[in-house]
């Protein structure tokens, strides 16, 4: 099984898959945060914001790479004071990866959350408010709960984007092995050289199977949280 | 005043322009379906907000547009007790139960668990989610949890409407007690006339988004005709009265009203307790003479203060029976046969059983 | 549409854009005739060709996917072309004080420091391909290996150098020339890596008579200038297989 | 038999096993909350499917699992009025009104539009959205598109619970006439005694997943013990009796019941008209004598039949009335005090008043 | 204004909003029946179902590309059979693009579809059944307009995925212009290029503008579907 696939490709499999989940838990509180505010906010700037959550949908994906490179690079306003500030370097590193992952997963994922929010009773949350609960409390622990299948669906979103994605990836953080190397790029460069396809398809598999566990996973938390709230 | 509500809002085509004061105690919202209780009590409970006016609730000033003044919902410290439940879906009952618990401070939790539980018979359900309860199920725990949060102010929109009687007849001494000891003011929305004569210390009759009337509860329900609305079955004068003593043998109490002695079934409450006991006109049977072989215990003798002619074939008989107030609904055949006219002194017969326990209800010291 | 009056279709590497368009636009002024171009990377362009794509020329990037569909039987063998050539240059950011001499047994690992050089994919992308050849034929690649960061494709790693993400790369000088963020610090000598080829060849399947003619419009004098205001050189000698 | 039941269903840990026939007419369901009432409709309603047993409605078996027999709710023409209301929250109240009728064949659509929405007083909401509706307006509507659908089996579930009196009041006589003419069998879910006396023809107790008594409401409302459940207050007997006259003058109507006359507010219905009076026990005075100089109109002799004690403070004597059976509730002590025994012959005094509209339920000719 | 894009970039941007446009339709009607199979569903295969819907999000694009190409070429199996039977071509045609769109953008339909379903309250279904309504109508009248909201989002969504898509679209139908060449193409197409930036840029631009049009569009519409249901 172990030599099934190359060690560089163990390699890549297991980068791929700390990069989905980063970039999934990274974008998730943000991913709340935005979702809340696209759906409840009343607030100047609005409709920008959902363009803006949107783009990484709508450019191809080596413009966000590039934007990527131009905003959160070395020499890039936000990446040199990350770097400053806080020591956080993303180029060329498998959290740029994650970010690159994140930011293609992130319009998905906020989608998701929007439409549970949207279709939350808020009658329940007037009832928990009259209850004492504080706002905040309020999401905590009413709201929360109850778009949980949203947050699950969004994950799950995120993490499959987050598998799959590719060019802004490759584009920000290029293709290190052992550091920004992820599946998609392993399969990529095998598509590029004739007689590539069977490698490419070993790690094509990989995919499927680690999406089928996801899925798995996600089914099951989803049917968990549903079943808390339905009947039998 | 414990509770002054003025205000005026719209809502799509529908304006409620409400004002009444209430010293306290249980104020009771009637009226017909869509005349606004419901607007009312969410103004109340801080879920709308008024386009103009004022709420204060012992004088803690909770909405007042002037001064932009808007207290939120959740530092209002209310229990509301939702006209179509609203228990949190992914909470259990007893989770549920508990949810305002933990916003409220630790030495304000007083009302105990485990009683409010037996109270409402929702013991068996705690483990349980709200889908899985019947109708009647899901109110009582919306009760429960709207009791358990300790409320400085508690909030009933038709809480009982699906409850049997049995379970209404269990759950009306706490409600008074609450009433009575906790110094909580209460608003309750109720359909049924029997409810409020019981419960209410003060009435507010609503039609079309107006208060037509309002009042502590002993004047608003001997002006019978302000029921028409609701059919004038329920109508009646509400009395004080003290226990004066037990007959432990037939199981039943003596009441010592200003009126006389009434024979009711046996109430548990010690000797000397003030009680508030509804005479329904419609059950008071008028006598020329004091009437001998009768079922009927109560024969309070009295003098006709004046007769209402609501032009129905109904009259209602105003009493002065030693210092009470009392109505009866006679037919205008009975007025015209015994030649009944104000002066005249007659005897009020009025059965027992008459005294369903909604009738007889408890009754603080400074109420009535 | 009927085959007569039917575009010329070219499956070129997206590398040839500016000059392909330029050769297109002076063939249309020639002869009235419309060339399509669909610019893809190479190894699309020829597996879409293998699947039956309706092209009447296939211009690649490299050898390797030229070699391909020559295998696969899915262009003529006598019209191939070896149309152009390029060099490999080593670049660095402009402004950039770094002296480097690419010499058998160079350190440029050392020159690195802690910091990527900049390349087309190593496996994949030509330029990256030569690259690696080269630095191999100089002795460097292995002390360089695990500093290369591998673009999908030249303009990408050429990108990173320009943004001063990495200090130095490995592009054609195509590319070098033409961005002035960047400089050229040294050129790869040719026996260093395989020759730098372009090959053109008509598919299988054209039956669009034009096809032939631009080709040989392509392989003519009149298409050099378009080459070489790019930077390539032009070779425009027929090959066979490698 | 109209409407047969004999299912066993298990949701939960709770057990449903129930079994009766109903004549047709209204049956009335009638329990504590989380007795099963509303679990019963749904298994008639195509809503639950029993896992054993038969649902049969006017010959047409819904349910048999035996045979493997369930036919989907869409082909069972019912009209439910569910507990909670279900309005489709996209559509408005005029569009939720005429949902049913799009799936009833244009011959059987008999409802009359204007009619029903008269009669529940919601002709000013036809453009509005559920959302915005009141309680009982939102309760409203749902009764009008459960009985828009033209059913051929009406089933309701507490459907009047959050009305208020003269809302019911005008909605009664309605049932009634589905009840008698439309040869609609109706199943209603109540927790109201008197609503129950005045429309049902039939009554099924349930307590706890089991039927505990079932048969015609004439039957089942004269045992009043078995209510004792509800509280007692409401318990009494069904007579019938025939419109003799009206008296103008008083607005009354005089009836005539095997037991004698009764002088009753006035009935906007014909001579001769079949009617079902409720009398309830503790409406009902006796005395040894015929009394004089009372304001009450009805005074019938019988004698006593028997009498029952059912433990508390109070005992029903069973009347025998000329033909019909009565049951007055009186104290253990009044019993002592005038010596009531089986056997004695007394007299039952009844207010005409007592008799409120609710009281007086209008009866087909082959009823009771 | 017009010269501001070259004819050629006209007709990419006239192109990807028809592809864009054509896949999001295309893809609805099966979009429903998908997430209405999986959401409410119990069938024997249904989580084989799950998995291949979000194949497109969880593979790399090319390799979807590549799928399509073995799959859908005028040599692939699909492809001959429906050139054959139906003189439906899509290698190398607009529709292929649209094909390749509508394959990548499934999954993000399927799934904000899936979510409003699984908020629909089952039940009004059953009360509409009461009242006669066959099960067929139950979806058309009550559930469909129901989980509008969720259709909505799903539109957007797919629409987006499709003005951005490029990978698959690239491997499976090229870049021909005129024929098959997208925004997101004929920007890659600038991005390979010296002195193609600005183009690409122009393009870009094109997308925002586009994305923005779109999102409001879709706001709207949702705004619409929810006051129908809401309150006010
Ligand atoms: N999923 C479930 N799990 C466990 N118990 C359930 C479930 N569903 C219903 N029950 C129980 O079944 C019983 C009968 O419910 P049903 O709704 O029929 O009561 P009901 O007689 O209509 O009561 P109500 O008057 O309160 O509406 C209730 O005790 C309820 O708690
Ligand atoms: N958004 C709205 N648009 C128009 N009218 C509204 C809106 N919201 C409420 N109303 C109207 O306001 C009136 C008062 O509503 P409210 O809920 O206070 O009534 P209620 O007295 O509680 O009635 P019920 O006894 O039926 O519950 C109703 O007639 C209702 O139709
Ligand atoms: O003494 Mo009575 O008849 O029970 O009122
Ligand atoms: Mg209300
Ligand atoms: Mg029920």
């Amino acid at each position: 099984m172990t030599d099934w696939l190359s060690p560089e490709e163990w390699t890549a499999v297991r980068l791929s898959l700390k990069v989905a989940f980063v970039a999934m838990t990274a974008s998730l509180i943000p991913g709340i945060a935005v979702a809340l505010l696209l759906e409840r906010g009343r607030f100047w700037g609005r409709q920008a914001l959902d363009v803006i959550v949107h783009l990484p949908l709508v450019l191809p994906p080596v413009v966000v790479g590039w934007a990527l490179l131009i905003g959160f690079g070395r020499r890039g306003p936000i990446g040199s004071f990350l770097a400053e500030q806080f020591g956080i370097v993303l180029s060329f590193r498998w959290t740029g990866a994650a970010l690159a992952c994140a930011i293609m997963g992130f319009p998905l994922l906020v989608r998701a959350i929007r439409l549970s929010i949207a279709s939350v009773d808020r009658k329940l949350e007037d009832a928990a408010g009259t209850l004492g609960a504080h706002p905040v409390w309020v999401f905590g622990i009413v709201t929360l709960p109850l778009i949980l299948p949203g947050i699950i669906a969004g994950m799950v979103l995120s993490f499959a984007k987050a598998m799959g994605e590719f060019g802004a990836t490759i584009t920000f953080v290029s293709n290190i092995p052992g550091e920004t190397q992820t599946i998609p790029s392993a399969i990529y460069a095998y598509t590029q050289v004739p007689g590539g396809e069977s490698g490419a398809m070993r790690l094509t598999l990989v995919s499927v199977v680690i999406s089928i566990a996801a899925l798995w996973m996600s089914e099951w938390f989803a049917r968990r949280a549903r079943l808390r709230v339905q009947a039998r | 005043m414990i509770l002054e509500v003025d205000i005026r809002h719209e809502q799509g085509g529908f304006v409620l322009q409400a004002r009444f004061q209430s010293g306290g105690g249980l104020t009771a919202l009637f009226g017909p379906s869509g005349s606004g209780k419901t607007t009312i009590v969410n103004a109340i409970g801080g879920l709308v907000r008024p386009e103009h006016g004022r709420v204060v609730v012992q004088d803690r000033v909770l909405v007042d547009t002037k001064k932009n003044v808007f207290v939120p919902k959740h530092r209002r410290r209310i229990g509301y007790v939702f006209q179509e439940g609203r228990l949190f879906p992914h909470l259990d009952v007893r989770q549920n139960l508990l949810f305002g618990r933990w916003f409220t401070p630790r030495r304000e939790r007083t009302a105990n668990f485990d009683h409010v539980v037996d109270l409402l018979g929702i013991g068996h359900l705690l483990e349980r989610r709200p889908s899985t309860l019947s109708g009647g199920e899901k109110q009582r725990v919306a009760i429960g949890r709207a009791l358990l949060a300790d409320p400085q102010l508690l909030l009933m929109d038709e809480p009982l409407a699906s409850l049997d009687e049995a379970r209404k007849a269990e759950i009306y001494p706490y409600i008074e007690r609450l009433r009575d000891e906790g110094a909580v003011p209460i608003v309750l929305v109720s359909h049924s006339v029997a409810e409020i004569a019981r419960l209410a210390t003060s009435v507010v009759v609503l039609s079309e988004g107006r208060v037509t009337a309002s009042g502590r509860a002993s004047e608003i329900l001997r002006h019978t005709d302000l029921f028409a609305q609701v059919g004038p079955a329920e109508a009646g004068a509400l009395v004080e009265a003290q226990i004066l003593r037990h007959e432990d043998g037939f199981g039943l109490t003596i009441l010592q009203a200003k009126a006389g002695l009434l024979t009711v079934p046996r109430i548990e409450r010690p000797i000397g307790a003030p009680l508030r006991v509804r005479l329904r006109a419609r059950d008071i049977i008028l006598s020329l003479h004091r009437p001998e072989g009768l079922s009927a215990l109560n024969i309070l003798p009295g003098r006709i203060a004046s007769i209402d002619d609501t032009g129905g074939p109904s009259v209602d008989v105003m009493l002065e029976c030693g210092g009470d107030a009392i109505v009866a609904r006679v037919t205008r055949r009975s007025v015209r046969e015994l030649g009944l006219a104000p002066g005249l002194a007659v005897h009020a017969i009025i059965k027992s059983i008459a005294f369903d326990p909604e009738a007889l209800g408890s009754v603080a010291p400074h109420d009535v | 549409a009927s085959a007569q009056t039917r575009d010329v279709v070219v499956f070129a590497a997206a590398s040839l854009k500016n000059a392909l368009d330029d050769a297109g636009a002076a063939w249309m002024r020639e002869t009235g005739k419309r060339v399509t171009i669909s610019y893809a990377a190479s190894n699309a362009l020829a597996k879409q060709i293998e699947a039956g794509a309706p092209a009447d020329l296939f211009f690649s990037a490299d050898l390797d996917w030229m070699d391909y569909l020559a295998s696969k039987g899915s262009i003529k063998p006598e019209s191939r072309v070896s149309l152009l050539g390029n060099a490999l240059v080593l670049v660095a950011a402009k402004g950039s004080t770094l002296q480097v001499q690419l010499q058998p047994g160079i350190d440029l690992a050392a020159i690195l420091g802690s910091n990527r050089l900049a390349m087309g994919h190593v496996d994949a992308v030509p330029a990256g391909k030569y690259g690696k050849a080269a630095l191999e034929h100089l002795g460097a690649w292995n002390g360089v290996k695990d500093k290369v960061a591998q673009a999908d494709n030249v303009r990408a790693a050429l990108l990173l150098v320009s943004r001063g993400e990495a200090p130095l790369g490995i592009v054609y000088r195509t590319d070098a020339v033409s961005d002035p963020n960047v400089s050229i610090v040294a050129t790869f000598p040719d026996e260093s890596h395989p020759p730098i080829v372009y090959p053109v060849a008509l598919t299988k399947d054209s039956a669009n008579p034009d096809a032939a003619a631009f080709l040989a419009f392509l392989r003519s004098d009149k298409s050099k200038p378009f080459f070489d205001k790019q930077g390539f050189t032009f070779v425009g000698k027929a090959t066979s297989g490698s």
